[in-house]
């Protein structure tokens, strides 16, 4: 039995996989929304059977989930069922699409069950480059720019990442997380395996700097696509660096503060090139860029003080899970405003985004609120100082602003006309809202129920940071945006839209320059080299086809003349040759 | 050991040589053979065999002289048969153009 | 002793018989008189081996000339020399269905030339190889000469004066060694060789008389006309046999006790000659345009590598002395068929140029597979002969420490492989000049194209069943035991000779 | 003859279930089509039946060998030995698949019976190679098998793939002659060595350290040649101009697994690792691989046509084996073995649906590969796989040889060893992964966008979609269950366990 409960969430979505392919259509693209359910199953019962013992697959593989797995996995599942249900177009316009989402999500879930690097490893690459398609699958220019960027640094993002996981596994006792991490807290070159795995996951954390990637896949990708990226797979990185790092054996002040550091870099200037953009879309991305600051500073924090560091872990997890639901609930309605014709469903969806606006900000009694104030108390025990939060709150004013932004931008977008949504496919539009709605509920309940019930170590929240802290930012978030409104309706200063990806656009400069020199480069050397060690059948060869010299020495080699003349010769040697030594005395 | 006829006999082989490899006519060519098949034998009969042995080297290398002789007369005469010029041997048959 | 008689006598008669028939019985007699004289080979192989070397002197105690030495090396050169005349004389036979059947003179002198071979390889005295190399000389000139064309009578005039050039110069040696040292027995002439200046000399010109024979590169003149023009059932014969012989008396007079009068200086010249010989007949084998030059050229270098062991021979190496005998059999063999099997893709494929080769091995399949096995066995790739002998070479020239022998080796297997790799390389090419033929449905099976593949697979055979051949050399082998060099001195008619070749006969594992 | 009971008769049988077919199919006339199958199939499979019973005879104990007088003092010995049993047993299952697949690619070819026999002839000299007991049987049959390829490779008698024949030929023959005198030289200083018996040469050490060196770097390089380690490479691109049949042959079953079978019995059973250790002969070796691995790479990232892009891939990840070599140990050895069996499967997939897509579309170069995943999805699904291991991307096998490999070379302190390994994979996935884009994301040319997917008639003949899947799916399955008993990893686990144990 243990074995259905724990690789069911694995083998569902690959089973399912194989179903679409060999029958893909309108009958069995449902089956994509109930592939998660598995994954969504363990988690709420929880490991109640022991992990099962598979020493025949790969490298002994081994499973373990405890409260932050718990807490994620259900964060994953539920946003990928939710995904799921509108991911069901585009499964029907191209076949290999279902097979790149059931991927995807195998991996997914696969890293978070998996309590061996190894599986691990296997899990988060298979993940990654499954994500490819879902990205790619308009194949325009943009969506296919966006998946050279994304893979370019998916493959740099694994390769550190296994060059950390080497590193640390000469020295460990075994393959389990916890060995690792023991081993990377006492090994030689700790520096240097920390390094990897913070630039490894970071990339997928989308830490700043390593983020490019982000605002350009989720434009491109599908809307569910984005969801679920933003939603559950960048969660990934989280899930490298608290299993992987020491966080629990040894303080490591040096790279804590780096990375409180980059953490607060990444929240402030996520939101400052969120604002310039226009697309809802490349917003949403930098807010992502912006939340997950959050959750690398708190992983910072973690890294400060490991005494601490399961509260921290536990903020962080639920922080993940409040965002994650919340972003996903922003994705989907931007994506299903365009589709429905005005009237209340609309006003539903603008509904929605407001209050997942509001959670982001971290409104009182939202779930924004009970994650920041965990967030807070974390902070407040891991480094008393008290700055540190003051800094955090003011983040989440930039969040309102980022949010007032979002839903300026919405309301721009003018409805489809009803006509264009035919009979049948109105009657599909309603059943889409359900789930969408269902999302928005389960964020409001979820993270203040579900958390504190599977994250135990978690202290309940004061009733002050509930609502008097959590009120504040919002107020000012708002005050600032209606001035900066009024502001600019009056002098009509455009603030210029940073390109999206910002560095990105340098880097791929830099790489196509690279890779330009590189191919040029390549033939002169390769010709070089290859002359230099022609080997010997050009030598042959030349030997061969030199010019007529060797025909006309033979010839006259060859003369009867030289013939009586070369006898002469070689008796004279012969001769000298024997007797030489005899005259000088042998 | 090395007597005069030693000597003798030694120029007669390199003069013999010298003839067969330089000279273009047949007749030459036919005499420094000859001179080059005394010299040899001249100097195998001068090693101072015993008697018998020098009676058989004798009679053996006159016959082997005469023999080898008339094969090159046979072989310059059918050249000259055919046209009517001495063979040309300074430039490799292979390399006649 | 009778054996030995045998072996000499018979081919002699042969020709003679044959020169006597009238032209239509000429071709049945040689036959049978090869078939005798195969069985009198096999007998005195097996002679040898049973009771080691033996010799038979024809002029009795006093005459200094008429002594005969069956050992190993000689009953080996036989039986090797009587397997490929027969083979040819086979081919002869059957050629006039595609190629112009040989002149009738063919016959008699084919026989004649085998006699002086076998004179040659069982000689132990100086004068009687000198006279068993003039009848060589003359067999094989005229052989050529009478071959019909002005080119060729050239071609033939050229190598027979060299041939007598070289046989005078080692007479003249004989004579001066004769008259320092007092005998003209090969075996005698350790020991008082030394310090005696004229005895020096003599061997200096006997050694010059072979290297123009065998021949080496600068005294190579008159090969390549002479082999590459001979008509098909002659060339083999030349390439394959004449040329080893001289290797094989140049190996009895430094191969034996003569080795200690060698001069460091004399080794490393002999064996820089034959290097020399590799690179430059590798060279023109390369640049030749008609098949039969690249083949005549590869005999050049083949003969370098036989030269290379030479220094090592000197150096007392016993595997250098079998590596280099080896060689001269396993390259006798391949050489042969290598030679057959061009001149019939020559017929079929309407020229003998090399780019006429183009797709052989679509037009005559086994003709084209002999080439390529025999291309193998030259090149010394396992499991052929040429390896053994390759091996055996490489062995000593590391044993010795004259290292430099082995690089040349390889040098020279490498050249070996680009020269034939150019055949090979048209055997197998679909497209090409030759598409106006009409690639036949299922190519003919040629009687005669199993004649050629017969001596390449018998170069196989002597790869994989070395120790047959091995065993045999044994005998007689001067350095086979490493046995001191010095002789006693003493030896009657047919004792088994005590002299410093192996006493006792190594029985056949 | 000693009777001959099944412990000596055994390695001759398994040479005989290539020998025989080759001589029967010479003989075969040209139309006799179902015949020639027939042998072929049969051969092959009477191969992997008898390699089953060696393994359950090794398994139970038994020791099979058998020998012969080839010159005085040196044996033909044929002995199967641990590293040699993993060898015959990767070679006989890829003939298999590679027989089905040649049978099912020269359908209407001519020159078949050539073709074939000579193919056959060209295991039997795999196999030898594999069983060979000593230097002087091994050198005989890497030779052997110098001959026998060179027909396959100028097959076509065009003029490239003569000039890709005569490159080779030549690379060999040199590579076997120096291979010669490495072993005439060992042979002369030891008198006859054979494998496994360490003491003839660990009693030299101390007088003759340095012409045990130079014997080494003269096997190395004569092994080199078929490796294609770096400066002698230059024959394996060129011999691309075979028909994919033999350029799988080549590339994964056969000759360029003779040269690094070769480096790997030189190095563990001859020298024996603690002596080659003590001659500090690895390190440069493991130079020698790390530069022909970058080298190959950035080579094969510079080309369109598909098979010499395969070619240079092979280059490099055949260095993988040397750099495993070089590795002293223990994940280093595995690493070493377990890629022997891993880039061959892998490899030989990869050609296998490089000659698919050149026979049945007629696509060649890789800019031509734009959107075939749809139009033959088993044989790309199977390439994509198959190059996806080329990269060592989990669950591949290739990742296992990798994390064992970058293990390896950590635990014997070469820590720089990870970085090229990286390195290469980067590369690798530089010139793969654009590939797997351009099949499975790019839409084939003339066809706008979303017009139906083109049906799937290009992948009709069983005997050519067959194998591709079979190697396919078996580089996922070896990755997969690497854990398992029998598995390739273990195996190798358990030899490099008495390698560096000895």
């Amino acid at each position: 039995m243990n074995l259905v409960l724990w690789l069911s969430p694995i083998l569902v979505p690959l089973t399912v996989g194989a179903v679409l392919t060999l029958r893909p259509g309108r009958g069995t693209s449902w089956l994509l929304a109930a592939a998660p359910a598995p994954a969504l199953l363990l988690a709420v019962i929880g490991p109640v059977l022991p992990a099962p013992e598979l020493p025949w697959l790969l490298l002994e593989p081994r499973l373990a989930l405890d409260g932050v797995g718990r807490v994620l996995l259900a964060l994953t599942a539920l946003v990928w069922i939710v995904a799921g249900v509108y991911a069901r177009s585009e499964a029907e316009q191209r076949g290999g699409y279902a097979d790149w989402w059931l991927l995807s999500l195998t991996g997914n879930i696969g890293l978070l069950l998996s309590d061996d690097i190894l599986t691990f490893y296997t899990a988060f690459v298979v993940m990654t480059l499954a994500a490819y398609g879902l990205v790619v699958h308009t194949r325009t220019v943009a969506a296919r720019r966006a998946g050279r960027v994304y893979l370019v640094l998916g493959v740099a993002g694994e390769t550190l990442l296994l060059a950390g996981l080497l590193l640390a596994a000469t020295d460990a006792a075994g393959l389990r997380m916890n060995d690792i991490a023991a081993a990377v807290a006492g090994s030689a070159n700790r520096d240097v395996i920390v390094g990897l795995l913070l630039a490894g996951f970071g990339i997928k954390a989308g830490v700043i700097g390593l983020h490019i990637w982000l605002p350009l896949a989720h434009p491109a990708a599908p809307f569910a696509a984005s969801a679920v990226l933003s939603g559950a797979m960048i969660k990934a990185g989280l899930v490298g660096w608290l299993r992987l790092l020491p966080i629990g054996e040894v303080a490591l002040p040096g790279w804590s503060q780096l990375l409180v550091a980059l953490g607060l870099a990444t929240a402030v200037l996520g939101v400052a090139i969120g604002l310039t953009q226009r697309s809802p879309k490349v917003l949403l991305a930098y807010s992502s860029v912006s939340q997950m600051g959050f959750i690398t500073l708190l992983v910072g924090v973690a890294l400060a003080a490991p005494e601490v560091a399961p509260v921290v872990a536990a903020a962080a997890a639920v922080y993940a899970l409040h965002h994650g639901i919340a972003k996903a609930v922003l994705f989907l309605a931007v994506g299903l405003l365009p589709r429905t014709g005005a009237g209340w469903r609309r006003n539903a969806l603008l509904g929605g985004v407001v209050a997942a606006g509001l959670a982001l900000a971290g409104a009182p009694l939202s779930s924004g609120a009970f994650a920041k104030a965990w967030m807070k108390q974390a902070i407040d025990l891991a480094l008393p100082g008290g700055n540190l939060t003051r800094l955090a709150s003011l983040a989440a004013v930039g969040t309102t602003l980022l949010m007032v932004r979002l839903l300026g931008l919405l309301l721009r977008t003018q409805p489809t006309p009803e006509s264009s949504t035919a009979g049948g496919d109105r009657s599909r539009a309603a059943a889409r809202l359900a789930p969408w709605a269902s999302l928005v509920v389960a964020m409001f309940a979820l993270a203040p129920l579900a958390a504190p019930a599977l994250l135990p170590v978690l202290a309940p929240p004061t009733a002050s940071s509930l609502l008097r802290e959590a009120l504040w930012p919002v107020v000012v978030g708002v005050l600032l945006a209606a001035g900066a409104a009024l502001v600019q309706r009056r002098i009509g200063v455009r603030v210029p839209e940073v390109w999206p990806g910002d560095l990105v656009v340098l880097g791929e400069r830099v790489v196509a320059g690279t890779a330009r020199g590189l191919r040029a480069a390549a033939p002169p050397i390769a010709t070089a080299f290859s002359r230099a060690t022609a080997g010997p059948q050009a030598a042959a060869l030349a030997l061969g086809r030199t010019d007529e010299g060797i025909d006309r020495l033979e010839d006259r080699l060859t003369r009867w003349r030289t013939g009586g003349a070369m006898v002469a010769l070689v008796a004279i040697a012969v001769t000298a040759a024997l007797l030489l030594p005899d005259l000088t005395g042998r | 050991m090395i007597s005069a006829l030693h000597w003798f006999a030694f120029a007669f082989l390199v003069g013999g040589g010298v003839a067969l490899f330089r000279s273009r006519r047949r007749r030459h060519r036919l005499e420094g053979l000859a001179a080059l098949a005394l010299g040899g034998a001249l100097l195998t009969l001068l090693s101072g065999p015993d008697r018998a042995t020098a009676a058989a080297v004798a009679v053996l290398s006159s016959l082997t002289l005469a023999g080898l002789l008339a094969v090159a007369a046979a072989m310059e005469r059918t050249a000259r048969r055919e046209s009517a010029s001495d063979l040309a041997l300074d430039r490799d048959p292979l390399r006649w153009s | 002793m009778v054996v030995i008689l045998a072996a000499l006598v018979l081919p002699l008669l042969g020709a003679g018989l044959t020169a006597v028939l009238a032209p239509r019985w000429r071709a049945p007699s040689t036959l049978a008189t090869l078939a005798l004289t195969l069985v009198a080979a096999i007998a005195l192989v097996r002679a040898v081996l049973h009771d080691g070397a033996h010799q038979v002197r024809l002029g009795g105690d006093e005459l200094a000339i008429g002594l005969f030495i069956a050992d190993g090396l000689s009953s080996a050169m036989v039986l090797l020399s009587v397997v490929v005349t027969l083979h040819v004389a086979a081919f002869a036979v059957l050629q006039s269905r595609e190629l112009p059947a040989p002149r009738t003179s063919y016959w008699p002198l084919a026989l004649a030339l085998l006699a002086g071979l076998h004179g040659l390889f069982l000689a132990g005295d100086l004068l009687t190889a000198y006279l068993m190399l003039e009848v060589v000389a003359v067999a094989g000139a005229a052989m050529v000469a009478w071959a019909g064309g002005r080119r060729l009578l050239a071609a033939g005039t050229r190598y027979y004066y060299a041939e007598l050039v070289a046989s005078v110069t080692f007479l003249a040696g004989a004579g001066l060694v004769w008259t320092a040292t007092g005998t003209t027995v090969i075996a005698e002439l350790p020991g008082r060789l030394a310090d005696e200046p004229t005895a020096l000399v003599g061997l200096a010109l006997m050694t010059v008389g072979l290297l123009l024979k065998v021949p080496v590169v600068p005294l190579h003149f008159w090969l390549p006309a002479a082999h590459a023009l001979a008509p098909t059932a002659v060339s083999p014969l030349l390439s394959g046999l004449v040329v080893k012989s001289a290797f094989v008396v140049l190996l009895r007079l430094w191969g034996g006790a003569t080795a200690e009068v060698a001069t460091p200086v004399l080794a490393q010249l002999l064996g820089a000659l034959g290097a020399v010989a590799i690179l430059w007949g590798g060279l023109l084998a390369l640049r030749s345009q008609r098949v039969k030059q690249v083949v005549a050229y590869s005999t050049v270098a083949q003969l370098g590598l036989l030269l290379v062991a030479v220094p090592m021979v000197l150096a007392g190496s016993a595997d250098a002395w079998k590596g280099g005998v080896f060689h001269a059999i396993a390259h006798a063999l391949p050489k042969a068929a290598v030679l057959l099997a061009v001149a019939l893709l020559a017929v079929s494929l309407g020229g003998d140029t090399v780019d006429r080769l183009e797709g052989a091995a679509a037009h005559r399949p086994l003709a084209a597979f002999a080439v390529g096995l025999a291309a193998i066995s030259l090149i010394g790739l396992p499991p052929t002969g040429g390896f053994v002998a390759k091996w055996y070479l490489v062995v000593a020239s590391i044993t010795t420490g004259q290292w430099w022998w082995a690089a040349t080796i390889v040098l020279g297997s490498l050249l070996t492989a680009a020269y034939l790799a150019r055949l090979l390389q048209r055997c197998f090419s679909s497209a090409g000049r030759n598409h106006h033929l009409d690639v036949p449905a299922s190519p003919q099976r040629h009687g005669i194209d199993g004649i050629a593949l017969t001596l390449a697979t018998s170069a196989l055979v002597l790869g994989l069943y070395p120790n047959l051949l091995l065993g045999l050399l044994e005998i007689g082998a001067p350095l086979a035991t490493g046995v001191p060099l010095l002789t006693d001195g003493s030896f009657g008619a047919d004792a088994p000779l005590p002299i410093g070749w192996s006493t006792e006969a190594s029985a056949h594992a | 003859m000693p009777e001959l009971d099944l412990n000596t008769a055994l390695p001759v049988l398994l040479l005989l279930t290539s020998l025989v077919p080759a001589a029967v199919i010479f003989l075969l006339a040209e139309e006799q089509e179902r015949p020639r199958r027939i042998v072929n199939m049969a051969g092959a499979l009477a191969k992997v039946a008898l390699t089953g019973v060696l393994i359950a005879g090794v398994l139970r104990g038994a020791e099979y060998e058998w020998r012969r007088a080839l010159l005085p003092g040196i044996d033909l010995v044929l002995r199967v030995d641990p590293i040699p049993l993993l060898f015959v047993t990767l070679s006989s299952l890829l003939w298999l698949t590679t027989t089905m697949y040649a049978i099912g690619y020269l359908e209407q070819g001519e020159r078949r019976s050539r073709f074939f026999g000579f193919f056959s002839l060209c295991v039997t000299a795999t196999i030898g190679i594999a069983l060979a007991g000593n230097l002087v049987t091994f050198l005989l049959f890497y030779e052997l098998l110098t001959i026998a390829t060179y027909p396959l490779v100028v097959h076509k008698g065009d003029r490239k793939a003569l000039i890709g024949g005569r490159a080779y030929l030549l690379y060999s023959v040199t590579g076997g002659a120096v291979l010669l005198v490495g072993i005439a030289w060992l042979h002369a200083l030891a008198g006859p060595v054979e494998f496994l018996d360490y003491v003839p040469l660990a009693g030299l050490v101390d007088a003759h350290a340095t012409s045990l060196t130079w014997i080494f770097v003269l096997l190395v390089a004569g092994l080199g040649v078929k490796t294609a380690v770096v400066p002698l490479h230059g024959w394996l691109p060129k011999a691309m101009v075979a028909p994919a049949p033999v350029s799988s042959l080549l590339h994964a079953v056969a000759v360029v697994k003779a040269g690094a079978y070769g480096i790997v019995r030189v190095v563990y059973d001859l020298y024996g690792l603690a002596l080659a250790q003590e001659l500090q002969l690895l390190t440069p070796l493991l130079v020698l691989a790390a530069v022909t691995i970058v080298y190959g790479s950035l080579r094969a990232l510079a080309q369109d046509d598909l098979k010499r892009r395969l070619a240079y891939s092979t280059v490099s990840q055949l260095s993988y084996i040397v750099l495993g070599v070089g590795i002293a140990s223990l994940a280093g050895v595995t690493g070493g073995l377990v890629h022997l069996i891993h880039q061959g499967i892998q490899k030989v997939t990869l050609f296998y649906c490089a000659g698919n897509l050149s026979k049945q579309l007629g696509v060649t170069r890789i800019s031509q590969m734009r959107g075939v995943g749809r139009r033959m999805p088993l044989t790309m699904g199977a390439f994509t796989v198959a190059a996806l291991g080329m990269i060592g991307i989990p669950p591949t096998a290739g990742f296992v040889t990798k994390w064992h490999l970058g293990l390896g070379g950590l635990q014997a302190g070469q820590g720089w060893v990870i970085w090229i390994l990286l390195l290469s994979s980067v590369l690798n996935a530089a010139y793969f992964l654009p590939v797997i884009g351009r099949i499975w994301f790019l839409r084939p040319e003339g066809e706008e966008a979303g017009a139906p997917t083109m049906e799937r008639d290009h992948e009709r003949d069983p005997w050519l979609v067959l194998p591709a899947v079979a190697t396919g799916v078996s580089v996922l399955v070896v990755g997969l269950l690497a854990g398992a008993p029998l598995s390739p990893l273990n195996w190798a686990a358990s030899i490099a366990g008495e390698v560096v144990g000895s």
